[in-house]
Parts: structure tokens; C-alpha cells; sequence
């Protein structure tokens, strides 16, 4: 079966982490990949230093859209928004643990930290 | 079965090769086809042996570079019944012949207030070019609408004939989505009778199923080489009529006649809708892929592929959460595209990969069909004649992987 | 010698060949070149190995053909200087190429009294479009003079860029009749100071000597592959900023990130330009012969072919009553155009074919410029790699006997 | 050397038949191929019985459009209007001596009859 579909990923898929919309949100945003139909409205919170103190996610998509959400919510969290805006396609592969991202799926992949850096970008912090 | 399967396949070079270990079924042809042997021998043939800018060379390898080209019209202008090869147009596409029609056609003769009448299960490339010459005319954009069952609302069309102002009604001959085949025959009478042109986009018919000009009476017709078998190559053919009186799209070398500081007079049909050096040694392999098809007669062809269709039609159902989009009788031709309740298509693409197995999933290029059946993508299995029911039988055992790995 | 060229012609099938019994001696580059072994290998290669339809597909079959496909791009960007490849376009040739410019960026931007600069040398792919555009737009098309040595006569550019009226200078980056190379970067530094964009057609050019976008600073760059070994495809290079100002040109499949039933959102460059299934192993065939030339260097390429020019010019005076359009010094592209007195073009190219000699005769698609020089047709030779001094001994040698049967 | 250029063809070509302007002719006509840059200027004249009793034809072009014009005037007289008027490519060729032409040549061979066509058809005689 597909590497791409570990178990790890899968289990990002059936139990997203961070699930919802955080009341109160200093980032509110929303993005849409039109190609795929995959959504994603995305909340956050900074903490007083301006870093990351919490995100959440609610949308519909691929396993890979996902699961990149569900990771990203927990992984960010810490960071500032200039190392949110630094984020590549590497990075998010190894957050994936360590995937190699088709062409074809790297859109899905970056949905949620591209959704984050803009929600960033309109809100100011970027 | 109408042939061999194992000997048709044989011809394939592509098919003889292994992904992630597994046979490779390739169900993605309504996208593009496999090319067959002789397509491929055919380039290196003409490379090899018989290459040369075509028309305007007066040596014998020119001489019979121009011969190959044109031989290649001629087959393939008699293969779609037109009997007069000068009405085939070589461009790189489809979607080309439909912008060419849109623009040399459109722009000299849709103006404010006219109608152009499409439907809902258009291609973007049936579909777009219109909506902008709508656009840029002030002339209105009509869709005749798609039934649940996946048909067309054929009572919609004669209230949008009735005031005269439709000049134009394109629409496909086979759905690359839903598999639909619309009675073009009977579309066709009810819009000439009402004064209107018939645009027919044949990208997925032509390959499938007999197509013939005549029969349908259609005005235009736009479809692909590489769709059948050929290199990255299509062709357009119109009435010989209405391709005289309209002005050339492109302009440039071989589709003059004469050009002085500031005038410019055309070539005959079909140069003068042919710019530039063509695509030689790809017509060529159009027309060599033609031949193939021939030779296994479109007839068969067609009954070879509903009879894919209806081994599917039977066994994707089996799938749990399975929902089939479009016709559910035989009569359809071979694309099949499909939902899996809570399953994203795009992971139903790259699972089955997994098994070696190759189908598209997405919008297939027809976003408003989707947004009338409430889907943000589907599946789809489309075939074409070297696939069998040993195709269809992986494609439903990769289906209940999938379900098995992705739902809950 | 550059390169051994015995061992470089075996690269070249074609040219094993024997034509009337004779060895084959082509001298037609200018019109379409002939394909090294490695591009027809590599078309066989994606045909039986690769071949899926590109972008879309999320199966392993299509991602190795969208790399291979997006590979070349990047390759043929490269190889022009362009070091965004989502700048460089896929099209069918050189004149699809121009024709997009005039439709895409023209029809925005000309409008009544415009100005429209082209020269008196140019191919009618880079006249014709802008006469038309001129013509539907109400702009003026004014012509660059060529002086009798056949070169630009640069001095009636600042009249016509004075008044600011002038939007765009299109002109040839080497003529395909003269071998003239204007001075493209003075040029383009004249029309940018007067705030007017710089189309180059590179169709001769970039097959035959170094071409850098960076450096020529033009805006624009039209070139064929089928005229640099590739297969029927073709290139437009355009600046990032001026690409995605333009409205697309060709509407449908792959172009539009979002279709709605009355509005559609464009896809980011290149794909906005790209409509349909685009030609894919042609595209990979493309990228494969910008590595042939790159590999013997461009720099090589130009040197090789002024060496054979000089050669020519220095050998064809020996023909009797024979005269060369164009420079005579070897500043200039391989393309020799000469006409011979009291003998038709036609009559020479038709017996040098019996020789196996492959010469072109006729206008080259440049009418203007041979009404220039008052010449209804001309015969041309033009070398590219595979070409050495025993092709032109063959050619001067064939002439000799051409002026023996036909003069009296 | 070339089949094309025959003893017979080049005899027409450098000692062309009937060359110059028939007086008083019943057809006058001028035809140009203009990718080639062939012209001729043909004049005819007709017997009572309505066929062609003179040809006479002026012009420049290559070998074969010039001999095919030599040899035309010849040929057709005796011709009825009708009988030229269905004279075809193939009728050309043997009138050249059976010659097979190639396709880039034939617009050169057909210059002078079709030149001839058109001088009938304008003077009304077909
Ligand atoms: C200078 C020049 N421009 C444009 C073209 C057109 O190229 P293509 O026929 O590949 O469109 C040619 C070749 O014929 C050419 O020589
Ligand atoms: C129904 C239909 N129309 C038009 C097209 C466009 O064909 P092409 O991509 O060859 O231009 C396609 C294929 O994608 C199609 O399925």
C-alpha cells in the first residue's frame, strides 16, 4: 500500500488534532484550492511575545490536506510569524515525517501552512 | 470479444511495463491515449527518412514529406466521413479548433444581443472560449441543463431557439465526464431549423464511436490526435462554405497567398488556417493512428468499450459508498467517473497508483458540471480498446483497498 | 573545425541517406532542421515509457511525464537566458508564437493612432499578425528600411519613435533570406527610450547563435524547435510582468484555476497560456535538442556556420552570372539567398534535388523583402551543424551544371 | 540530371513556340502565380466554329511553366472551348512528353491552360 498513506498520516486524518474554531482568534482566515475542492478555515492565537499560542482547523479535503493541517496545528505552535513565513515544501515533508510530496499533491500539502501565512499577512503580523 | 486482447495489447509498448511492481492499467485514456507501435515507428520513420518542411520545398524529400502530410489529411478528413480533405485543419488540439471557431467564426458574427446556447456538461475548452466571446460581443451565454440522470434537458433547447437570436449551439458529442452521448443528430435539426450553427466538440466521441460529418450535419467539428492514439497534434473540420467566408485566426508564413507592405490576400483551404511549419512528422502519426483504429473498424471499438461499460456499470456498485455519475444503461460511452462517501478523490487517485492503476481524479475539466451534481471533484475510470475486464476487475479490488486503508 | 563532423553527422539519421543515388546534401536548415538520433530516441522513450496526459494526473505515469515535461521547459529556458521558467511558453512554432503577442498583449494595447514598427526583412509571421492588428486597431504599420547590403538602415528608427506613438518594435533577429543579424540590443535600447515594447523573432536566431534575453533586453522572444532538431513545437519567452498583465490568448482545458458558469479565473504562468493537452513528448523532444546544441555550445554553433558562410561567399561568385542577397561579410547567419541570371529559382532547386542537393526557392516567406530588392523569388542555402565545406563544393559544383543545362 | 528538364522541355524553353501578342485576338488575359512569380500574358484567336485557331503568349517563369506555355499553344488548337476547359493535369503531363510532375511544380505546369480557361471564361466563350 502507499507510502504516502503511513499510518502516522492516517491517524492525523481520522483524528484531527485541533479540530474546530478558536473563539476569539487573532488570525481568521479561510482558503480554498479550487483545483481539488479541498477547504480550510483556520483560527490561531498569538501569545503576548507574538508567537503561535494555538491553532485550530475546520475544513474537507484529501488525506495529505488534512493531515498537513492537523500536523501543522501542533507543530507551529512556538513559533513566530516570521519563521511561519519561512516555511517551505521541505519543511512541511519533514513535519509529514519525512515524505516525498508527489507534484500532484504538493498544493494539498501547503494548504494549511499557506492558509496560515495568509491569514498572518492579513492580520497584520506579516 | 471482438479481438484479441492480449495481442491488441502486445502493440502497446507502454502497457508491457511494470508500476511499483504491479501490470499497468491505464484508465485514464478519455485524458490521453497510449500510442500503438506503429505511431511511434511511424516518427522515427519520418525522421529517419523523409523529413523536410512541407508546400514550399522543391526536393524530393520535401516532395515526400508533403505527401505523408497530406496523405494523413486525407485519412483522416475520410475518417470522420468528410470527403473533402481541404476542410481538415491541423491544429495542436481540441481546445484549439474550438477557440479557432470562436474567434475567425465568433468574432466576425456574434454580436450584442446574439445568443450562444452551450450545456452544462461542457469541457472547459467547449465553454470558455465562448463565455469570453459572449463576453467581449455582448452576446448572451445560454446552458441547456443536465438532468440528475446525467442526460441533456433537450425541452430547454426550444425556448432558447424560439426568438431567433441563437446563432450558435456547441456542445459535445460524448461527455468526458458522464459518458453521455447526446443525440447530436437530433440537436442539430432543431438548431439549423432555427437558423443556428452546430459547434460539436468530438475530442471524446471521435476516438470511442463512428463519427460522421455528414450524418450528423453538424458545422464544425473539433477533436484531438493524441486522444487517439497519435502525438500532440488535433484537427477542426468545418464546411468548406463557411471556412471561406470566414478570416484566418493566425497569421503568418504558408497561410498567404500574396503580402505586400500592407495588404495580405489568403491561401486555399485548408493553408489558410495553418500558420507557420506544422507539425509534420505529428500528422503523420495522426494519421497512422487512424489507421489503426480503422483497421479494428469504430464499430467494434465502440461495442468493445460498452461492453467495459457495462462489466463496470455491474461491478463498481459492489464498492461500498460507490456512486456512479452519469448514465447507468450501457448506451454511454467509456468514461466512468465515480464519489466514495468520505473519500477525496485525489486519495482514491494516488492509492490505486499504489496498485499500478491509473485513474483521474479532480475536476476533469468540467467545473460547472460538478457544481450541478454538488461535487468538488470525482474519480474516473475511462477506457479505451487495449483495456479489458481484467481492468475493470483490479480497478474494484483497488476500490475496496481503498475504502478498507481510507474510511472509518 | 569546431567538432569532427563525420562523427556529428552519424548523430543525424537522416543524413546516412542517398537521394537519387547521391549522398544527401541539406541545405534547408532554415526551414526546418533535421533531428539528431538522441530527439527521435527520446520521443520513443516517453512513447513506450512515459507518456500520461500532464498536470493533472496524480498517478506515477503522469507525474514522470509532467516532470519530464516541466524538465525541458526549464532547460529551454535556460538555454535562452530566462531564468524564470514560468516565462517561457509552449506553442506550436515561431508564428503561433508572434500571433499570441499580437492577439494577447496587441489587442489590449494598440489602439487608435498607435504605431506599429516592423522592417522591410521580416518574415511574414512577424509582419502579417501586426499588419492585422494594425488594421483592426486603426494603428499605423511602419517598415524599418533595408539598405541595398541588406542591412537595417538604423537611421529612420528615432523619426519613427519621436513622436511617442510607437508601442511596439518587432524585428528578426537574423533574416531567413539576408543572414542579417541586426544590432538588437542598440535597437531595443532606441525603443524602450521612446517607451515602446521590443518583439524579437528568434526563429533563425536561437538555433544558430548565442541568444540571451537578459542581455538583448527585448521583451519578447518567438522560436521554433522543430528548426533547432526538435520536433513541431515552438516557444514563446516573454517578461514575467508583461505575461501576467495580458488577458490568455487560447481558452479552455489546463489555462483557468476556476470555471463558473459566467466568469473564469485564470491559472498562474505558464499554464495561462497553455490551453488543451498540450504536446508533451514533443516538448520533451524540444528540451533534448536545446541539449544537443548546448552540449557542442553556441558559441561553436555560430562559429561553424560563419566559417561556412565565408566559405560560401568566397566559392558562389565562382558561378557565373550568380548574386548574393545580403552581406557579404561573415558577420551573418548561414542563410545564403542568391539568384542567378536568366534562370528561375525553381529550375535551380529542382535540378540541384537530382544532384541530392536540398535548396529552397521561392519568396522564404518574405515578399516584402523581395519586392525590396525587385526580385519575384530567389534560391537560398543555409547551413546548420551537420553542414561542411564538401556541402558547399557539392552546392557551387551543382550550380555550375544548373548554369550549363538551363543558360544559354 | 533531372528527368524534369528532357531535351524536348529545354528546346521550349530556350526557343519558345508562338511567343508574343496575337492582334486583334478574341481572348486577352494575364495570370500570375504569385508564389512563384510566374506571369503570363496570353491571346488567342478563334476559327468561325468557335475553336481556337491561334495561341500566342508572352510572360517569364521558370522551365516548366514557360515550355508547358510553348507547348500549350500548340497543342490546343483545332480545341473546342469545352475541350479545354476539361483539360486536366494528367492531359498536361502527356502534352509534356508524359512527364510525372511533382506536387511543387504543378502550379508552374498549369499556368498557361488555366491561364487559357480564364481568358474563355472572361471572353464568355465557356
Ligand atoms: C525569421 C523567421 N521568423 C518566423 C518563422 C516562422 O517559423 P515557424 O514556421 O516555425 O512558425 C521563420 C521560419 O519559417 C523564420 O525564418
Ligand atoms: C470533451 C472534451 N472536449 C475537449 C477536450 C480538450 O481536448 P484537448 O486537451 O486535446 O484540447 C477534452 C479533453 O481533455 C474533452 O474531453
Amino acid at each position: 500500500m502507499s507510502d504516502l498513506y503511513r499510518e502516522q498520516l492516517l491517524e492525523h486524518y481520522h483524528e484531527p488534532q485541533n479540530y474546530g474554531v478558536l473563539p476569539e482568534a487573532d488570525v481568521d482566515v479561510q482558503l480554498d484550492n479550487p483545483t481539488c475542492g479541498d477547504t480550510i478555515h483556520l483560527t490561531a492565537r498569538l501569545d503576548p511575545e507574538g508567537r503561535i499560542a494555538k491553532v485550530m482547523f475546520e475544513g474537507h479535503g484529501c488525506v495529505i490536506s488534512m493531515a498537513a493541517a492537523s500536523m501543522l496545528t501542533e507543530d507551529v505552535v512556538g513559533k513566530t510569524p516570521q519563521e511561519v513565513a519561512a516555511l517551505e515544501l521541505h519543511d512541511v515533508e519533514e513535519m509529514m515525517g519525512g515524505l516525498r510530496l508527489s507534484m500532484g499533491r504538493v498544493k494539498c500539502a501547503l494548504l494549511a501552512v499557506n492558509a496560515l501565512k495568509k491569514g498572518l499577512r492579513e492580520s497584520g503580523r506579516l | 470479444m471482438t479481438w484479441n486482447l492480449e495481442e491488441l495489447r502486445r502493440e502497446f509498448p507502454i502497457l508491457q511495463q511494470q508500476v511499483h511492481g504491479k501490470r499497468l492499467v491505464f484508465l485514464d485514456s478519455a485524458a490521453s491515449a497510449q500510442k500503438p507501435r506503429a505511431v511511434i515507428e511511424a516518427l522515427t520513420t519520418v525522421y529517419t527518412t523523409a523529413y523536410a518542411n512541407v508546400h514550399r520545398g522543391l526536393y524530393s524529400l520535401a516532395e515526400a514529406a508533403t505527401a505523408h502530410y497530406e496523405e494523413a489529411r486525407e485519412k483522416i478528413a475520410h475518417f470522420i466521413g468528410a470527403s473533402d480533405p481541404g476542410e481538415l485543419i491541423y491544429v495542436r488540439n481540441a481546445t484549439e479548433a474550438l477557440n479557432l471557431v470562436a474567434y475567425a467564426w465568433g468574432r466576425k458574427h456574434i454580436t450584442a444581443g446574439d445568443r450562444i446556447v452551450i450545456t452544462e456538461m461542457e469541457h472547459h475548452s467547449n465553454l470558455v472560449p465562448w463565455m469570453m466571446l459572449a463576453q467581449e460581443r455582448g452576446a448572451e451565454l445560454a446552458y441547456l441543463p443536465v438532468t440528475a440522470a446525467g442526460e441533456l434537458e433537450l425541452t430547454a433547447l426550444p425556448p432558447l431557439l424560439a426568438d431567433g437570436r441563437t446563432r450558435v449551439v456547441a456542445f459535445t458529442l460524448m461527455s468526458n465526464v458522464l459518458g453521455t452521448i447526446p443525440p447530436a443528430q437530433e440537436l442539430t435539426a432543431m438548431a439549423h431549423a432555427a437558423g443556428a450553427l452546430v459547434v460539436a466538440d468530438g475530442a471524446q466521441a471521435v476516438p470511442h464511436l463512428p463519427v460522421n460529418v455528414q450524418t450528423l450535419g453538424v458545422d464544425f467539428l473539433a477533436f484531438s490526435g493524441h486522444k487517439l492514439g497519435g502525438p500532440g497534434i488535433g484537427a477542426l473540420w468545418g464546411r468548406r462554405r463557411l471556412l471561406e467566408a470566414m478570416p484566418p485566426f493566425l497569421f503568418g508564413g504558408d497561410m498567404i497567398l500574396s503580402v505586400k507592405k500592407h495588404s495580405a490576400t489568403w491561401n486555399e483551404l485548408p493553408y489558410k488556417f495553418e500558420a507557420g511549419t506544422p507539425a509534420i512528422a505529428e500528422a503523420v502519426g495522426f494519421g497512422v493512428a487512424v489507421d489503426f483504429l480503422s483497421a479494428l473498424g469504430m464499430e467494434a471499438v465502440q461495442q468493445h468499450e460498452q461492453m467495459l461499460v457495462a462489466y463496470a456499470l455491474e461491478r463498481l456498485p459492489e464498492v461500498p459508498g460507490l456512486h456512479i455519475l452519469g448514465p447507468t444503461h450501457p448506451h454511454r460511452g467509456g468514461a466512468v467517473s465515480f464519489w466514495l462517501e468520505g473519500i477525496h478523490p485525489h486519495d482514491i487517485a494516488s492509492v490505486l497508483d499504489s496498485e499500478g492503476i491509473c485513474i483521474r481524479a479532480g475536476l476533469h475539466c468540467a467545473e460547472p458540471l460538478h457544481a450541478r451534481f454538488g461535487l468538488p471533484a470525482s474519480a474516473r475510470a475511462s477506457f479505451f480498446i487495449y483495456n479489458g475486464t481484467d481492468d475493470v476487475d483490479a480497478l474494484v479490488a483497488g476500490l475496496q483497498g481503498v475504502v478498507k486503508l481510507l474510511r472509518r
